[in-house]
């Protein structure tokens, strides 16, 4: 991620266009469908872990639900919740970027990386009360029977696939954050809104990526 | 022919890509498609060698049927590190990275790929990833084989998986970027008249192969990461005793792992494309068709992953549909070699090398082509799966077919990239003698395989021992022809003479540019026409 | 895309409103779980994902409004972990099935 | 070469089909690799540079062609994908009358057990003319039983059971190997498989008794591991009662059915909750690490045993038990 939003990024601030290309435009079109491409390729990142969710659930349907209980759906309902608007919030302030509105776009930004540090620490949260719970397979894993195979092979799933996606998250924050900056010194504008456009490419499909992972994680087995 | 219009080039080796900035710190900080590409040839021929070099040690040890020159730890090692490294550090970055780099902006007529600085990110994580891989090896060796079949890599071997799988996760990175890259520079800087039908073929190939690597790749990364994460925090998402399947590995590493041999022969076929229609002076047979079938190729590739899993006990329903999958996916590629056969017709061919291993490829690859027929029909995969038989197709098909092609494809474009000519005499005999030595070293692998020789194997019944005694005595042969071109190619550097913009008298828009090229390409607008037009004259 | 870019920035509202859709199938998708609908429950939770994502990808990811060429793109990563999962999937629901039916 | 006629000897039934189709398709793909090859040194000759061929008249319209010779390798294609699925269903279903063998790999070395209890390692005797079903699992990694001869290969993985038949047709011994690697003696672990005349094999089977028949020490296994104080007869505890479960149809807890085969009853000693009876409760601990793969291949055998004592359908490779008691 960092190198391509870097690479696209430092493409499409540049003062000029790069030598490769003819204008703006094609330059504008290259960065959109480079980021367009690598989302792609996240999803399929993703997608290994969901085939191997998938799989094992086919495998242990039961089990999958008894696990899927131990998980928080308070805490997993509000963090969908905070992505969702966070995702809102983005797309708004790329919208005042190229209306030229600075300072609502910083502090939507702002908004944005505030609420990805809050879907962060809910994680904490929620990571913790399971490590209480001696839910940590591998490591301090302790349930007692029924299921308690499967009921591991959920949370091997669990943590790599929130573990995968708060790193998405905290990747996020950060280019955010960066963004928000430059966007305070007036680098972008109307006519120059690449890479928000791109920050935010990015950020919705991490949001994507938790809209799936919370029925499949969080809502298993909730009327059993 | 090849010399004719050398007279008429105009030297200026003070313009070209080579010169300008030197030294280390200008190439290792370069932009430029073409040096990158130099770097990616650089590396890839060293990791050529050192793959082969445990080549080397398996057909030697081989000779005897108790194996006696290697134990059969280092035996493991060495397979499994030569399947490693000519796969992930040699094959899939071989004919993209060096030739799709140095030529797609060229044959489309732009100034450098979309993204210059992702391109050189991409070398260094192929490097990097590279180091990841000899660093396993200094460790001590790794002795999964390229497969990594769980749960033997998770929770019973105790060599370096660790170190080599996230080699191979670097270098995956450097995959996908690449085709990343590529992808948006078809897209969006081909010049305003170079319409998807005007392609010459190669740059199609490396469309297709572009998708692959980045819709492929990303899941070989994610499945490696795993089997890490397996081997630290024994996570058993892949291991029976803790109620994961092995077969899940084995479907994910097919999913990327199938696709791969397409990274590894469609650019072989955009290569060859390029050379018959130039050395027979006609027009290629058959464009449309010849496009429509790479990307048939490239789609249906993907779904025939589970025809390597026909004995690993996968369902016998999923059997057969990824058995009529693989037949189906076949079908495209009878259909190249059909065109290129036809394209002979009615030409006026001459026996240049690169021609030569043009057509040595298309008969090494349609072999290796149609065993992979028997090994699609799931009764006859069960016999012959995990036998010499399976070790003789994929060669056929990756050394004959890519391996060929790529230096053919070396050869052919030498004049561009360098501006000199190799010596004509030596190339034919290099690409006679690797054609010879490739059929001794892995013909008799067929009927190992058919007679029920194990792959893998330290040690084996001395029934076997005639066949593997010729398949040795082939290798060397290769090994041999191998080297020639190293030595012939780096003396032209010194020696050969100044070859031309045009030594070939090809069209396509690199040879429209000066030998070497310049480094914003083209001096002056090229012009476009359709690809092959070689019943018209040169522009 | 030429033209400047005010020219074709939607309203607020429309973001507003598809914030508020998105929420609401949160809550929809959040009570359906706890109905007792058997086999029905995660097709359904699943159902409203993929209405959630399309809006987020049309709406907020404007991935319908430029080029056609980005709104295949958008959908080629999905369709290939259908491959992935569907072909997978023809495996493991059919191994229970041993002998042949004829 | 000597090696070449013992290694492929067509030593079972399905050897000749196997080999039939697999000359078809050498003769088919060497008929196109021929022809292609003719082609092009042809069209070489024939038109190379300079020489007086006539060139003219080139194909305009190339569509007839390519549709010609695409559509034909597609018919073939998809025939031969049909002979090849027919075959290929035949080797995967092994006759209702196909004694069953077990067999445990493990690195680096094959066991075999007999009906009768006896037990091999690295050899398997098996008699002529009668259809043998091998049940396989492995104790560590994933191996593969190969019998070139026999044409027949089938992975063997850990914690589940695979199956492969054949039907031997001709007297002799033949190589035995592992064809998926399995690490450092992956090239060690091979062994020879020795077809007897029926008489001859009974005679060895008599020679080689182990401690009571396969079943008869699942039985007391079954005791031992106390399985009999809750599923015996006298029970206090409210278990299923075992006898004559196996191929049944069970109710589960979930509200599915599902047949009680060797898997099932594998699942169920390791893994007792993944799928429970209906009206039971789930008390049953798991056994896992407790039971080697041999014992459960004991127990699975014993409880077979009852089934067949119980059911129909005449028994399942018991025959050679109860010649030899």
């Amino acid at each position: 991620m960092n190198v391509l939003s870097q690479n696209v990024a430092l493409a499409a601030s540049a003062p000029m266009v790069s030598e490769q290309y003819d204008d703006a435009r094609q330059q504008r079109e290259a960065a959109t469908l480079g980021m367009w491409v690598f989302l792609a390729t996240e999803i399929l990142f993703f997608g290994v872990l969901f085939a191997s969710y998938t799989i094992l659930r086919v495998l242990y349907p039961q089990g999958f639900a008894v696990a899927s209980r131990h998980t928080d759906m308070l805490f997993g309902t509000i963090e969908t919740g905070v992505l969702l608007s966070s995702s809102c919030l983005i797309a708004l302030a790329v919208r005042a970027v190229k209306l030229d509105q600075h300072r609502v776009a910083v502090w939507l930004l702002s908004a944005t990386a505030m609420l990805g540090v809050t879907f962060l620490v809910m994680h904490g949260f929620e990571y913790y009360k399971e490590y209480t719970e001696h839910l940590i397979p591998g490591i301090d894993f302790k349930q007692p029977a029924p299921r308690a195979h499967a009921v591991e092979l959920f949370f091997c799933l669990y943590y790599c696939i929130t573990g995968f996606h708060s790193l998405h998250v905290t990747i996020g924050v950060i280019v955010i954050v960066v963004l928000a900056v430059r966007v305070k010194n007036a680098t972008f504008g109307s006519q120059r809104y690449t890479y928000p456009e791109l920050t935010a490419l990015y950020w919705h499909l991490v949001d994507i990526v938790w809209i799936f992972v919370y029925p499949l994680l969080y809502l298993v087995g909730r009327s059993g | 022919m090849s010399t004719s219009d050398a007279a008429l080039a105009i030297p200026s080796p003070s313009r070209s890509f080579w010169n300008g900035d030197y030294g280390l710190r200008a190439w290792l900080t370069t932009r430029d498609h073409k040096r990158i590409a130099i770097l990616y040839a650089l590396g890839i021929t060293g990791f050529f060698f050192l793959g082969g070099a445990a080549a080397t040690l398996i057909r030697v040890n081989l000779i005897e049927p108790t194996g006696s020159l290697l134990t059969a730890e280092t035996y493991n090692k060495a397979f499994t590190f030569h399947g490693v490294v000519m796969v992930w550090f040699f094959l899939i970055p071989s004919i993209p990275a060096t030739l799709g780099n140095f030529l797609l902006p060229l044959m489309i007529g732009a100034r450098d790929v979309a993204f210059p600085r992702l391109n050189l990110a991409s070398w260094y994580l192929y490097i990097c990833g590279g180091l990841f891989a000899v660093a396993s090896l200094l460790a001590g060796g790794v002795d999964t084989g390229w497969t990594f079949y769980t749960p033997f890599s998770t929770m019973f071997s105790n060599s370096n998986v660790f170190l080599v799988v996230i080699g191979v996760f670097v270098t995956g990175f450097a995959s996908i970027l690449t085709g990343l890259n590529f992808i948006v520079t078809i897209h969006t800087l081909r010049m305003p008249r170079m319409t998807w039908y005007r392609l010459p073929l190669f740059v199609w190939t490396m469309y297709a192969v572009s998708l692959v690597m980045v819709l492929a790749t990303p899941v070989l990364a994610m499945t490696l990461a795993l089997i890490a994460l397996e081997r630290l925090a024994h996570l058993g998402i892949f291991d029976p005793a803790l109620g994961g399947d092995p077969l899940l590995f084995q479907h994910l590493f097919w999913f990327y792992s199938h696709p791969a041999v397409y990274i590894m022969i469609l650019p072989a076929m955009g290569v060859v494309s390029e050379i018959i229609p130039c050395f027979v002076r006609r027009r290629i047979f058959g464009y449309r068709f010849m496009t429509y079938s790479i990307l048939a190729i490239t789609v249906i590739g993907f779904m025939v992953w589970g025809h390597h899993m026909f004995v690993a006990g996968q369902s016998m329903y999923a059997s057969l549909v990824f058995s009529i999958m693989s037949f189906i996916v076949a079908v495209p590629s009878a259909i190249k070699v059909f065109n290129w056969t036809a394209t002979l017709r009615k030409g006026a061919i001459t026996f240049e090398a690169p021609m030569l291993y043009a057509l040595g490829f298309i008969g090494l690859f349609m072999l290796g082509g149609l065993t992979g027929l028997m090994l699609a029909a799931p009764a006859l995969d069960i016999p012959l799966t995990d036998t010499y038989f399976v070790v003789a197709h994929f060669h056929y098909v990756m050394v004959g077919g890519s391996v060929m092609a790529y230096l053919g494809g070396i050869h052919y474009w030498w004049p561009k990239i360098t501006g000199k000519l190799y010596s004509e005499g030596w190339a034919r005999a290099a690409a006679i003698l690797m054609f010879f030595g490739f059929n001794l070293t892995f013909f008799p692998q067929y009927i190992l395989g058919y007679e029920g020789m194990p792959r893998r194997y330290h040690s084996y019944l001395p029934d076997f021992q005639v066949l593997n005694v010729l398949s040795s005595a082939g290798a060397s042969i290769l090994a041999l022809a191998y080297l020639l071109p190293v030595a012939y190619l780096l003396w032209s550097l010194r020696a050969g003479a100044a070859a031309g913009n045009n030594p070939w008298n090809a069209r396509g828009l690199e040879w429209q540019t000066t030998s070497p090229p310049p480094k914003e390409n083209f001096l002056s607008e090229p012009i476009v026409r359709e690809a092959y037009a070689y019943d018209e004259p040169a522009p | 895309m030429n033209a400047h870019a005010t020219d074709k920035v939607a309203p607020v509202s429309r973001y507003l409103w598809v914030l508020a859709a998105l929420l609401a199938l949160l809550a929809l998708t959040a009570g359906t779980a706890l109905l007792k609908l058997g086999a029905f429950n995660t097709p359904l939770n699943l159902g409203i994902s993929v209405a959630k994502t399309a809006l987020v990808m049309s709406i907020f990811m404007h991935s319908t409004e430029g080029r056609r060429l980005t709104f295949m793109v958008s959908l080629l990563g999905f369709i290939w972990l259908a491959i992935l999962i569907g072909f997978a999937l023809t495996d493991f629901t059919t191994r229970a099935l041993v002998p042949a039916p004829w | 070469m000597s090696g070449l006629g013992r290694l492929l000897t067509d030593a079972s039934s399905l050897a000749p089909q196997v080999d039939g189709l697999f000359w078809f398709m050498t003769a088919l793909c060497g008929a196109v690799a021929l022809g292609v090859i003719c082609a092009i040194v042809y069209y070489s000759i024939h038109y190379r540079s300079g020489s007086n061929a006539n060139r003219s008249g080139t194909l305009a319209n190339t569509l007839p062609v390519e549709l010609t010779w695409t559509l034909i390798p597609s018919v073939l294609f998809v025939g031969v994908f049909i002979w090849s699925l027919f075959l290929f269903v035949k080797m995967h279903t092994p006759p209702a009358d196909a004694q069953t063998i077990y067999i445990v790999a493990k690195q680096w070395m094959w066991k075999a057990q007999h009906a009768g209890g006896q037990r091999e390692i690295n050899t398997l005797h098996v008699p002529l003319g009668e259809p043998i079903r091998l049940t396989m699992t492995s104790e560590d990694v994933i191996h593969s039983f190969f019998v070139p001869a026999f044409r027949v290969k089938q992975d063997v993985l850990p914690g589940r059971y695979t199956q492969l038949w054949f039907m031997a047709t001709k007297l002799g011994s033949y190589p035995l190997f592992c064809a998926e690697y399995c690490g450092l003696d992956h090239s060690k672990m091979g062994g020879e498989i020795v077809v007897m005349r029926p008489a001859q094999f009974a005679l060895w089977l008599e020679g080689h008794l182990g401690a009571g028949t396969l079943a008869a020490q699942g039985a007391a296994l079954f005791r031992a591991h106390g399985c009999s104080g809750c599923h015996g007869a006298n029970a206090s505890i409210h278990a299923p009662d075992l006898d004559g479960l196996y191929g049944r149809s069970v109710q589960l807890a979930g509200g599915s059915q599902v047949i009680a085969d060797d898997r099932y009853i594998r699942d169920s000693i390791l893994l007792p909750d993944k799928e429970r009876v209906a009206g039971y409760e789930p008390l049953m601990p798991s056994f896992s690490g407790q039971l080697s793969e041999e014992d459960l291949l004991a127990l699975l055998a014993y409880l077979k045993s009852t089934s067949i004592a119980t059911s129909e359908p005449p028994a399942i490779g018991s025959e050679s038990t109860h010649e030899h008691e």
